[in-house]
């Protein structure tokens, strides 16, 4: 599909799957336009996701725009409330305050206050997350700011081929969609989705385990998985669940986990007060308390996010720190389900 | 600081265009004659308990959207602010279903859901009315992406304080760069809530604004009919043939206070007393008799406008409120 | 103080012990000034709260502007940055989104980012809660968007009393401070404040009990209170908690509540997903799990805010149905600690 | 379509004011210099992986900040970009407090938390540099309240694209109708990132929309020291005379791409090439020597400035990098 493939077959960059996801719905559906800040220029914006776009589908269907957020939501919005299926980019998800009243407080509302006459399917796609140096204007990860929007739907993939197949599915979502990639994933590479879309608001299981339930998103899923092969080696079975979207919120395929495992760690990149880890830690101990032995969250620390190496690694969460919380809270001696 | 007369300006822009008939005016005075009931029973019925919340009437803007639908067509766009019923009355709701809305019943146009502010009227092409000042601007700009490829035109109706917000500046640009088929009407009331225009507007020249971003404007007198409706024509042209947006400042003046519970003691009663010498209805009623419309045939729309109100107000206020358990509330379109 | 008391002695209007804290820090320090949409105007904003303090304080110190939120947010920070104490007035809570970039990106990074040079003392006051009719762009509670943004304050007083010493530390705190007043508690009388302030981040329990701790804040406490008064007809003893702030959220008080009630419920105005209610279960699951006997939560549902007072008045919580659901959750056979 | 040639416009306001002597100008000169060789030696230690992130180099700029802060007093207030080293450097940070800062390390002006984008320095009236653009324009804006109360004038340095942002409008129609003492410098240098301004920029006239806000503004040839400062210095004037706001379009090119990763080659070479020739260091050198000042002197200033950015990058590479552990962060102040 595209001319950038990651070079061993099969192999799927992430920012590859992103354009391809775009590449296909403008060609499947007319009504798809996507625009943004310099995503039409040859780069294909500052993380190189849509070279090539622009030259395919004209100006008509791909275009640069002014930097100016909230006339992009604007834009976004009444273009979707009229039939179209706008993508657009906020080139960094911190700048996701600017468009905010537009997303809240228009597109979120179409459906519902209009009495269901109609509703608005816009794709805001994001790059958050830290890691990267960026310092603390270009490094927040914004899902939490609109979990609570009834109306929006909050997707995070940590794979190629999730990103693929979700972003696919947020485009023909006859609802508005945040669609947040982490930077640190752009360059990574997965296999091909297994089907052209993959529905929006489905947890997945993406490693099986008895004794303790990890539940992540996006760049975090990473490292559970990671942190899950260490902690196998402690003889500690660890389930890792992708929550992939933040609203809505899979609560069943994490309470159905708990279930079996009995504890519950949510690793959030992110503060934990006011952070969707704690939410679901709430979920959890509302409908499912009496399955929990012990449940508890790796998060950041309460500020900003720091700039200096030294300090960033430190503040975010890592395999390591979520190793390191697992054996400092359930102790070398974890009685485990073997 | 009181608000300056409305001022006319000869519109460089519009060419010779084929006017409607005299027949046409008639029907549009009715409709403002629809709006200007709409807002006097939304009145009394505020004041009787039936309207909930809060209220923002128009009356005295009627000529404004009146004026600029006259030059769109039925599938054109628009959108409108919590001062919206004449907008969505202008642009096609029905007076019962608009009337239902605000009384929170079921049969109102958004289900009793949305109430006074935040009206939407797909059908008829209304893409909203917004609660959040300046909002409308936004609605408006993009709804013009599709109609710049379907050939339809689209319309914001926002008030002069909504010029000092965000959306104003980053939409406007937005439109002119993409040469988007949209008409920006500022309804200058010279006044936001309490506050008058000209003490948080720099430079007093809400049009000129337009022309910092290289986008023809006008300034209008909003309480005649037919100079809005020209204006309009001129934009809904420039519109369709791909020459891009235009803005039009209508100057006007409500009559009411801002909402409800506001007596509006800010505004010298002189002002008022010039402006309610204009009410856009008296100009509009003297100019259909000087044209050679009949008395009796005014007489005869404004009757008829009266009826179709008064029997939009009974029906209203028959329906029944919504019953949020018959009728479950989705988040998302399924 | 103020012209405008309430008309028997000692009852404070929740509108004029607003009104009287901005006027006493006004008179006190000279740094402080005051300005919205509206403020200065006769009326004193839209909810008639600050009316007459143009006059006495002068155009220097209490001005109008005009409908610009982000300019209104950044001007604030501006001068709070330099030396001043700025309160503005955002009108309604709903319009938060609007000046978000500044105050998230701007005011609440100052302290840390600057390593530590200088912060921004700014206070948002604004009208926040349905109830009023005021449909889905007049009545949201914008607390729970900024819960996550470290380095801001979000304060939500439930009686006269409280706002008068919480809005007084808040003017005089070095952080901004987001202060969410409830539209409908601005007619509500109380005592005056036994404190001149009342320092931001103590919850309080407001009645003590010892068979469920309601957890609740802003008007929802009173609520909670009336509903604890109906239930204590049933036998149960009912413990209120305000939590007065959403960040600093003090869990210490929830988790001592709940460690002798043993029973927690989070009482919000707003959606379950994504709001600050499912948050604090989590805190409490982390950090007081095994005092745990039943945790959950009344909330909105999933959707705007409806219009129609048949549509709004189940939507919302009260104290009736904070009654029926412990009712329901507990059984009438709930063993109490009698 | 590509950028024009600076023009330059007689201040229609500027009065005759006392000119610094030759002196001044040569000081200024010594402080481009810094700002070019800082510049240079981010680029560098960013090819070395001793930067991190991302950083936005203002080589080709030097004259904007350094002719506006000439006609500055130190405490004035000031607010600059993500493309901020030459700001906060013209301001008075300590070439060695910012090295460290872009290093990362524990004696950067702001201990390494803010890194590139970022930078404070309050002791210097640097109230911010910001990574959201436009974000300056209210950090300067809000300061000028103080301002006005102290006496003392703000300035808000932003790019052309910040132009089209929310906060450009808010704040300048905010910042007129108080009448606030502050100027908004406009580096226009024809590019946001990589999309040229008049692509995105309806009417492509940047100051001009200061005139619709009642702003008095000028257009400066932003490669001139002189230029810049003689219109700075009138601003400041009117600022502090209590005749509010002024806005400055200073045009201008920066010579690397837009951040680390541009190669820049959306811009066409002769384009380049053209404003290379136009270097402010060598516009200013030539003046220099043009007004009496000897090849000598301004040799002596330029090794002076080298030297001081060596020293600078040196004692910078060898700061410890910051210990969370040592000194612990806290949320808010205390
Ligand atoms: C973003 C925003 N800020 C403030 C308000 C409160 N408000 C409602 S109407 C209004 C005045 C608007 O004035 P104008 O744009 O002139 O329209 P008019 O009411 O005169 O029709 C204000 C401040 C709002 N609804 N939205
Ligand atoms: C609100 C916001 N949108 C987008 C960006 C990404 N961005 C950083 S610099 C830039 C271009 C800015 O252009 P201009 O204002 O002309 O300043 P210049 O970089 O040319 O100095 C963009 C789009 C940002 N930092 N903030
Ligand atoms: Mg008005
Ligand atoms: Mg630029």
């Amino acid at each position: 599909m595209s001319a950038e493939r990651g070079s061993s077959p099969g192999q799927l960059e992430f920012r590859v799957a992103i354009r391809d996801a775009i590449a296909e719905e403008l060609e499947r559906d007319p009504s798809v336009v996507f625009f943004g800040e310099d995503v039409a220029a040859e780069q294909g914006g500052v993380f190189a996701v849509t070279p090539g776009l622009a030259e395919r589908f004209g100006a008509d269907r791909v275009f640069d725009t002014p930097i100016s957020e909230l006339a992009l939501a604007g834009a976004a919005f009444g273009a979707a409330a009229t039939g179209m299926r706008p993508v657009i980019e906020i080139m960094f998800g911190d700048f996701m305050a600017l468009p905010m009243d537009s997303l809240v407080n228009q597109a979120a509302k179409l459906w519902y206050v209009s009495g269901e006459q109609g509703s608005a399917p816009l794709v805001v796609r994001s790059a958050v997350g830290a890691g990267g140096r960026f310092g603390a204007m270009h490094s927040q990860s914004p899902g939490t700011w609109f979990q609570g929007i009834p109306g929006i739907k909050v997707v995070a993939p940590s794979s190629p081929g999730d990103a693929k197949g979700l972003l696919k599915a947020a485009i023909r979502d006859d609802n508005p969609v945040l669609f947040l990639e982490h930077k640190r994933l752009y360059s990574i590479k997965g296999p091909e989705p297994e089907h052209e879309v993959l529905p929006i608001g489905e947890a997945a299981v993406v490693r099986e385990g008895r004794d303790l339930t990890i539940v992540s998103i996006s760049k975090g899923v990473r490292d559970a998985l990671q942190a899950a092969d260490t902690l196998a080696g402690d003889g500690l079975d660890v389930e890792v669940v992708d929550l992939r979207s933040l609203r809505p919120l899979d609560s069943a395929t994490v309470l159905a986990s708990v279930a079996r495992t009995n504890r519950l760690l949510a690793v959030e990149e992110g503060p934990r007060t006011g952070g969707w880890a704690t939410g679901l830690l709430g979920v959890v101990s509302e409908r499912g308390l009496h399955d929990l032995d012990d449940a508890w969250i790796v998060a950041t620390e309460e500020t900003p996010i720091p700039y200096s190496p030294t300090l960033e690694d430190p503040f975010l969460p890592s395999a390591e720190t979520i190793v390191e919380s697992v054996r400092g809270r359930l102790g070398t001696g974890v009685e485990t389900a073997a | 600081m009181s608000a300056p007369e409305a001022r006319r300006v000869e519109s460089p822009t519009a060419p010779e265009r084929g006017e409607p008939a005299a027949r046409d005016y008639l029907d549009a005075y009715a409709r403002m004659v629809v709006i200007r009931e709409f807002e006097q029973t939304i009145h009394r019925l505020f004041l009787k308990g039936e309207v909930h919340g809060t209220t923002h009437l128009s009356a005295g803007q009627e000529a404004i959207p009146v004026g600029v639908c006259m030059a769109l067509a039925p599938d054109d766009y628009a959108s409108g602010t919590y001062r919206g019923h004449g907008h969505a009355l202008a642009k096609g709701t029905a007076p019962e279903a608009l009337a239902a809305e605000m009384l929170g019943r079921a049969t109102g146009v958004c289900g009793g859901r949305a109430g006074s502010m935040n009206v939407v009227d797909l059908e008829h092409g209304l893409v909203g009315c917004f609660g959040i000042v300046g909002g409308s601007i936004a609605a408006a700009t993009g709804a013009a992406l599709s109609g710049k490829r379907e050939g339809r035109v689209s319309v914001a109706f926002f008030g002069d304080g909504a010029t000092n917000q965000a959306y104003f500046h980053e939409c406007l640009n937005f439109a002119k760069v993409l040469e988007l088929p949209v008409i920006f009407v500022c309804e200058n009331n010279f006044y936001g809530e309490f506050t008058p225009m000209l003490r948080v507007t720099g430079g007093g020249e809400i049009a000129a604004r337009a022309g910092a971003y290289g986008i023809p404007f006008e300034v209008v007198d909003g309480n005649d009919l037919w100079a809005v409706r020209a204006a309009a024509a001129g934009a809904v042209e420039r519109a369709r043939s791909g020459a891009g947006p235009t803005m039009l400042e209508c100057q006007t003046y409500r009559h009411f206070g801002h909402s409800k519970s506001d007596p509006a003691r800010y505004r010298p009663s002189e002002e008022l007393e010039r402006w309610l010498e204009r009410d856009p209805l008296t100009v509009a009623r003297r100019r259909l008799l000087a044209e050679g419309v009949s008395e009796a045939d005014v007489e005869a729309v404004e009757t008829e406008a009266q009826g179709e109100m008064e029997r939009a107000a009974e029906a209203a206020l028959a329906a029944p409120y919504p019953d949020p358990h018959e009728r479950p509330a989705t988040e998302f379109k399924p």
